[in-house]
């Protein structure tokens, strides 16, 4: 029971994690990839910040004269990075899209491998 | 005289003959003749070293952490680089009458690789350890691939394929593992007197694997069955297939599976082991079968191809025998058939830029019109059968002998049949071209003379009378197979 | 207490998810992502992690949801209905998901305070008790970012400036011609006739499709509502980017706030007359100044004989010259975010608005 | 040495990156990425070559000593990458020169350029680094700046190829990242060697287990390691000439080197091949890989695509070397990652040339090709030797060393397998050669006739790679010595006898 307890953030964060995962692999619409992939890195920022959370602890700023628990700060500044990297790629993958909508009139992964598959090798 | 010496005339004349070019064409083909002439004496320069008891050797080149390559000369390389160094002046006289004659196309190319695969075969002849052979073996294969495809289309595509298919397969597929597999074993890849598999351990089923896989790797012995590049390769004009399909690339092949039946294996661990006792029956089918194919071939140069495979097993049978007498012998063939098959070579495409015949059924009466290339021919059959009074009766002696040696006399049953089909498929050819009538001439029309260009006909002359010199003159060889290390 | 409100929002979250899957339209998809990252933002908040709260709250409900739709707008809204799942897939992301859990078994639980991240000596405690004296502001996660973690902090920078030329090469913003004045934009492939808006009295062109795509252009309250807002939004970005040593916030928030100004600007002036006051040109310079000002504060460490980005060198006390690299670091950073979001929002809304 | 020298190897190129976006001009920004590339070759062989003679360079960015800071962790195995890296990229780029200013719009040549630049950083930071969560940042620089490079491509499935990339490449980021949690959750640490203390003294030894599994997963994504390389042939055949040529040589090439890292120094020999079965799945994957690929390669028509096809071949190669587990297997591996990058890049070099000069590389559409470019299908068929393994190239020497390796441990048949390989390699390059060779063209035009070389500036530099690799090939000694070097540096850890900076 005590290890449900401790555990239960954990696990659902994982669902969640395959969730993503799962819309990452299992759509056809890119853009949908793409919010897969959002929901996917969201839970993984999740993940971490869990890792770094001290029970009755206080956020990791220093307050002149008092002696309170912190939270681990370490998880916070890798997440600072990688949400910045996580929207990057996002924007980059979006723009992308928007190409190839222009370039194919679709989003859809199986009409552009339909499309592709007739053009002439290279 | 250090052995290194001996590629640099081969690789030096490259740049002069992509210098001078079709433009100047004197020039370019002097200056093969000119680093030909330089080889001759430098292998000869070994040679003496050699005879004064000392045992010319370049510095070690480290490819790998353990492995390096170097050049040694022993006596058994000193007597190939000889003969193709000889045969490559010889063969670059012949094919400037060859290829002017015949117009070829693309002749700088063809002297570039040419020379190449010279360079690379001298590499092979004084190689001091596997990897060294390895290299110049493939390196072998990759020069001459463009010699083969020389005229282009569709067929001699093919052959080129099928050239390179089955060389580089081979080499890859069986002789690469079989290098590495000794190396772990022993240590070593040295060529060392009496082997160095002696104390590496292995089962006398392990050691006949692993002579099976040097056996077929070295796929250019033209051992059956991956004999099929050889008469596919005979698309390649008349020069190349004399040199290196009678000389340089077979005899590559022998010498080197000559080299590491006594260098690596060493004679006594093959005949102690019975390595070699499935592997004789493949070379005694090769002997026959290959006659027999050659007894079919009504195109000239397809029959020499066959009884070149005939005769080239007579040589892995004389390995594989592993006898002091035998392998002698071996090492002996590989000069006289050098001599004998390129005179015939040599005629086959003499007779084609003269009378651009190439089937046998064709030759009738040719020998009024080509007296000294017919009479050259009839020599180097001579030597091929092992008839005095040309050489290849002393090497046929030989192995013969090495078969009674090593107890079994079906060996020399096979070698005397084998002569018997050489009678019947080289003999008619003289007699055609003797005796027939010629058919294109009405009755009573006598023969012009129409013989070969004068760079071909001197060449001609010159192997088959070495051929029959050998036959009077062997000493000197001898001595030289008298001073291979057996043990 | 904090452990339930995380796990009622975890719950949340948990349901918000199943509806992205379900979704088979990509603009509520997209909104409920935004909404994710939303309640994502208030669990750090619990959990204390403030400035991650914050950034997710401005980045991925704010900027990121400002992207997609962006290129919804651009693309379809629907994704095509499918009849067959991917098994597949489900295989895979219960495989991997499996595994996951399998992993957590013997991790540290929820909150423990002596789990190895926590009491690791070299790191969280270090932190923890040296960075007042070491480094110097309150603001632990500012220390660790900027200084003992400086580096990644610039590779960190140099992403977002790569998505911002990423962007630009992909979606090929046109540029603005010398001696070409008011229609900024040189129509490409597409010839629109440009018209004056006429009910906007301040003058400002739009096609008619970029009408038809902002209607709240034409929304006098808004642009009165925009115009007052939007100096406290800047006022905001400044605060948040020199208040970074004291409480949540630093260089990457401040940077996005900035650029929020901007965007709604933007969104409701349009995006010529927004040009005009931050011109492309000016954006490309600001990226690059920004990622130049990091690397030169790190040359200039290593010019002052110290390692890179040892900012300990930059003064003659340590904590000055600490308090002086983060200063700049922060800035560097910033600039080049501030540079970075506006150049995509630009990059996405002109593809559109020819 | 300076020692400042390991931090301006990364920080000049990084600079040199906003420099050619403000100045926005093509030539200046190509002038830029020259001489930034130039430096940080130049520093590269100088750490190289310190880290041989001194040992290991520890590097304390920020000054702050590791654990707290991130530090730079330089043993012969990254040195040696380094100098791969900037090395091909350097020559790369010489070569880009043209095939640039053909492919891609001058408008843009300054972003293309700085893409490049950045791509080099983040695979040297990646290379360079003695931090588990900065591979991670290091890794996403150079991910963005490749998608970028990729998307550059002329042909609309570039695109897509990016796009599939980008899918795949995130996910195995994320994989990593998620990896790098679990690490952290239970070691509490991100240095390197660090880790590789507290890893085998953790109370969380599952969560070790997967966290290696996901960045095991992670990396092999990025290296395209079979079954994992699906983005790999669109996105080498539909990118940049260039682009093809610099990241065949590098990329996967680092990413390989992330995976030793933490193979051999991180989690240990032991936990890495003791309990994970790694031999089990690894070596399978690998021999499957190599064997399949090659046969894949065997049909392609594209020149690009076969190529490509062979790198994934040819990663397997290296992959059943790492998983031999021995010196002498990863000696081999390591080796193999330097040979192939120099044949790999060549190959593209030529092929490129090919199609600056022809606009395509679809071999049935060749006709004519050795005399309207003789020296670029020279320079393809000695570069193809390598890729077969003849004797005096590189190939035979990686080749040697693997079956050797194999032979070792008696694996008879993994030395069987792989010359099956090889000789499906010969197979795809015979048939380029002999299209190239023998190919006339079927009508005769005068514009098919005559000679149209492609410039010197693509001829050069890929004839100096060529050069560069029939060198290694004949002192083949030369990287053996360093690979095996590098290898028993791997199998020993971390070193803690070290010059600290």
């Amino acid at each position: 029971m005590e290890k449900i307890a401790g555990l239960y953030s954990y696990w659902i964060v994982v669902v969640l994690m395959m969730a993503g995962l799962y819309i990452m692999i299992a759509r056809y619409n890119l853009t949908k990839k793409i919010i897969g992939l959002g929901l996917f890195q969201t839970s993984i920022f999740y993940l971490y910040i869990t890792m770094g959370k001290v029970a009755g602890g206080t956020a990791p700023i220093l307050i002149d004269g008092e002696q309170p628990v912190y939270s681990n700060p370490v998880p916070h500044v890798l997440i600072l990075t990688a949400i910045v990297v996580g929207v990057a790629t996002s924007a980059v993958a979006l723009a992308l899209i928007v190409r190839i909508y222009e370039e194919y009139g679709t989003v859809e992964e199986d009409e552009i491998k339909a499309i592709e598959a007739a053009e002439p090798e290279a | 005289m250090n052995p290194l010496w001996t590629l640099v005339p081969p690789l030096a004349v490259i740049p002069f003959i992509l210098f001078f070019g079709e433009k100047r064409r004197n020039l370019r083909e002097g200056s093969i003749i000119l680093a030909g002439l330089a080889l001759l004496l430098i292998n000869n320069l070994i040679y003496n070293d050699l005879m004064a008891g000392g045992m010319p050797q370049s510095g070690e080149f480290a490819l790998m952490a353990d492995y390096s390559l170097k050049l040694s000369a022993e006596p058994m390389g000193v007597i190939f680089g000889l003969l193709a160094s000889f045969l490559w002046v010889v063969t670059t006289v012949y094919s400037i009458g060859y290829m002017r004659g015949h117009s070829e196309i693309n002749q700088t190319r063809f002297y570039t690789c040419f020379a190449l695969a010279l360079a690379a075969v001298m590499g092979a002849a004084y190689a001091d350890n596997l990897l060294t052979l390895f290299v110049a073996y493939e390196v072998i294969t990759i020069s001459t691939f463009p010699l083969v495809t020389h005229v282009g289309g569709e067929a001699a595509r093919k052959a080129g394929r099928v050239y390179l298919g089955i060389l580089m397969t081979t080499s890859i597929a069986f002789l690469l593992p079989a290098i590495i597999w000794t190396a772990s074993v022993s240590g070593t890849m040295d060529f060392v007197p009496g082997g160095v598999l002696k104390d590496a351990g292995l089962s006398n089923g392990a050691l006949a694997f692993m002579l099976a896989l040097f056996v077929f790797g070295i796929a250019k012995s033209g051992l059956m069955p991956f004999h099929r590049w050889l008469p596919a390769a005979m698309v390649a004009p008349t020069p190349v297939s004399a040199l290196l399909h009678a000389v340089a690339v077979v005899k590559t092949g022998v010498f080197s599976l000559l080299k590491i039946v006594t260098y690596t294996f060493g004679i006594d661990v093959i005949s102690i082991s019975g390595a070699a006792y499935w592997l004789l029956p493949v070379a005694g089918f090769t002997i026959v079968v290959a006659s027999f194919v050659a007894f079919t071939k009504d195109n000239l140069k397809a029959r020499l191809a066959y009884s070149t495979i005939g005769q080239l097993a007579y040589i892995v049978l004389a390995a594989l025998l592993a006898t002091v007498m035998s392998v002698s012998g071996g090492v002996l063939h590989i000069v006289m058939h050098a001599f004998g098959k390129i005179t015939l070579f040599f005629c086959a495409g003499a007779i084609l830029v003269a009378l651009h015949k190439s089937e046998i059924s064709k030759l009738d009466g040719i020998g009024r019109r080509m007296p000294i290339t017919m009479g050259a021919f009839f020599i180097g059959s001579l030597s091929i059968i092992g008839l005095p009074p040309a050489g290849g009766a002393w090497s046929k002696l030989l192995i013969a002998g090495g078969s009674f040696d090593s107890g079994t006399i079906i060996w020399a049953m096979i070698l005397m049949f084998s002569t018997l089909l050489n009678i019947a498929y080289l003999l008619p050819i003289s007699v055609r071209a003797f005796l027939k009538p010629d058919p294109t001439l009405a009755a009573g029309e006598r023969a012009t003379m129409t013989e070969a260009p004068f760079a071909c006909l001197w060449a001609i002359v010159l192997t088959a009378t070495a051929s029959i010199c050998l036959f009077l003159y062997p000493a000197p060889l001898m001595t030289l197979i008298g001073m291979i290390q057996w043990r | 207490m904090e452990a339930t409100v995380a796990n009622v929002l975890l719950t949340f979250l948990a349901v918000t998810a199943v509806g992205i899957i379900m979704l088979r339209d990509l603009l509520a998809a997209v909104i409920l992502l935004g909404a994710y990252s939303l309640i994502a933002a208030g669990a750090f908040v619990v959990m204390d992690a403030v400035d991650v709260a914050f950034t997710e709250a401005a980045v991925g409900s704010g900027i990121s949801t400002i992207l997609f739709l962006g290129a919804l707008s651009f693309t379809r809204h629907d994704q095509k209905p499918r009849p067959n799942h991917s098994w597949m897939a489900l295989f895979l992301a219960v495989a991997a998901g499996g595994l996951l859990i399998y992993g957590t078994l013997d991790m540290p639980y929820y909150g423990s305070a002596t789990s190895a991240a926590q009491t690791n000596p070299g790191l969280a405690v270090r932190f923890l008790e040296e960075s007042g004296s070491e480094v110097g502001p309150p603001n632990i996660v500012t220390s660790v970012l900027a200084s003992y973690r400086g580096y990644d902090t610039l590779g960190e920078t140099m992403v977002v400036f790569a998505a911002g030329i990423a962007v630009l090469s992909i979606l090929g913003l046109k540029r603005r011609r010398p001696g070409e004045n008011a229609p900024l934009d040189a129509p490409g492939d597409k010839t629109t006739t440009l018209v004056v808006n006429s009910s906007a009295d301040d003058g400002s062109i739009a096609s008619p499709n970029e009408m038809k795509r902002y209607p709240r252009q034409r929304h006098r309250v808004l642009q009165v509502v925009t115009k007052l807002v939007i100096p406290f939004v800047l006022m905001f970005g400044l605060y948040v980017q020199f208040h970074g040593d004291y409480g949540p916030g630093g260089g990457f928030q401040a940077g996005v706030i900035f650029a929020s100004g901007f965007i709604l600007y933007g969104l409701i002036f349009g995006l010529q007359k927004t040009r005009a006051i931050m011109p492309p040109s000016a954006l490309r310079i600001l990226m690059c100044l920004g990622l130049l000002l990091y690397c030169g504060t790190g040359l200039l460490t290593m010019v002052l004989g110290g390692n890179l980005l040892d900012y300990n060198v930059l003064a003659h006390d340590a904590l000055h010259g600490q308090h002086w690299g983060i200063f700049t670091v922060e800035l560097g950073v910033g600039i080049t975010v501030t540079g970075v979001m506006i150049s995509l929002f630009y990059n996405f809304a002109s593809k559109r608005s020819l | 040495m300076n020692v400042q020298i390991p931090a301006l190897l990364i920080l000049v190129p990084f600079t040199a990156a906003p420099l050619c976006v403000l100045f926005r001009h093509a030539v200046a920004s190509w002038v830029i990425a020259f001489c930034a590339n130039f430096f940080s070759f130049f520093a590269a062989c100088v750490v190289l070559s310190h880290v041989r003679s001194e040992g290991v360079i520890r590097y304390k960015v920020g000054g702050w000593m590791a654990p707290a800071g991130i530090e730079y962790y330089i043993d012969t195995l990254n040195a040696a990458v380094l100098v791969l890296v900037s090395g091909i990229s350097l020559i790369v780029l010489v070569y880009s020169y043209h095939t640039t200013k053909k492919e891609v719009s001058l408008s843009k040549h300054h972003l293309f350029y700085a893409a490049w630049l950045m791509c080099l950083t983040g695979l040297m930071g990646i290379a360079i680094t003695g931090d588990a969560f900065n591979v991670f940042v290091f890794l996403e620089v150079s991910s963005l700046a490749t998608y970028m490079l990729i998307s550059f491509g002329k042909d609309r499935r570039a695109l897509t190829a990016t796009f599939r990339y980008l899918i795949m490449g995130s996910v195995g980021a994320s994989f990593i990242l998620i990896g790098i949690g679990f690490l952290y959750a239970a070691t509490g640490t991100l240095n390197m060697i660090d880790l590789a203390e507290r890893i085998p003294d953790s109370e969380s030894q599952r969560a070790v287990l997967v966290a290696f599994s996901f960045i095991c997963i992670g990396v092999m994504i990025k290296a395209a390691i079979f079954p994992l390389h699906a983005w790999l042939p669109n996105a080498y055949t539909y990118a940049p000439t260039a682009v093809t040529a610099f990241l065949s040589g590098t990329a996967t090439k680092v990413s390989l080197y992330v995976l030793l890292r933490f193979f051999f120094s991180i989690f240990g020999f032991e936990f890495s091949f003791g309990q994970m079965l790694l031999t089990g799945v690894l070596l399978p994957a690998a021999i499957v890989g190599f064997l399949l690929m090659s046969l894949v390669a065997v049909f392609q028509t594209d020149l690009r695509r076969m190529l490509a096809y062979s790198s994934v071949a040819q990663l397997g190669y290296i992959v059943a070397g790492i998983a031999l587990a021995s010196q002498a297997g990863l000696t081999a591996g390591i080796v193999h990652i330097v040979n192939h990058a120099l044949v790999k890049s060549a190959l593209f070099m030529s092929v490129g040339c090919i199609i600056y000069q022809i606009g395509h590389a679809h071999r049935p559409s060749f006709d004519n090709l050795f005399k309207r470019m003789p020296f670029t299908c020279i320079a393809f068929i000695i570069s193809g030797f390598g890729l077969i393994g003849v004797p005096l190239t590189v190939g035979f020497i990686s080749k040697f060393a693997l079956i050797e390796a194999s032979l070792e441990q008696n694996y008879w048949w993994l030395a069987v397998l792989i010359l099956v390989s090889s000789l499906m390699a010969l197979v795809y390059v015979a048939r380029v050669a002999e299209v190239m060779l023998f190919r006339k063209s079927r009508q005769e035009t005068p514009e098919s006739s005559g000679m149209s070389e492609a410039p010197m500036s693509m001829l050069v530099p890929m004839y100096l790679l060529i050069a560069i690799g029939l060198y290694f090939g004949i002192n083949g000694s030369a990287t053996l010595s360093l690979a095996g070097e590098a290898a028993s540096q791997l199998l020993s850890g971390f070193t803690m006898e070290l010059s600290q900076q």
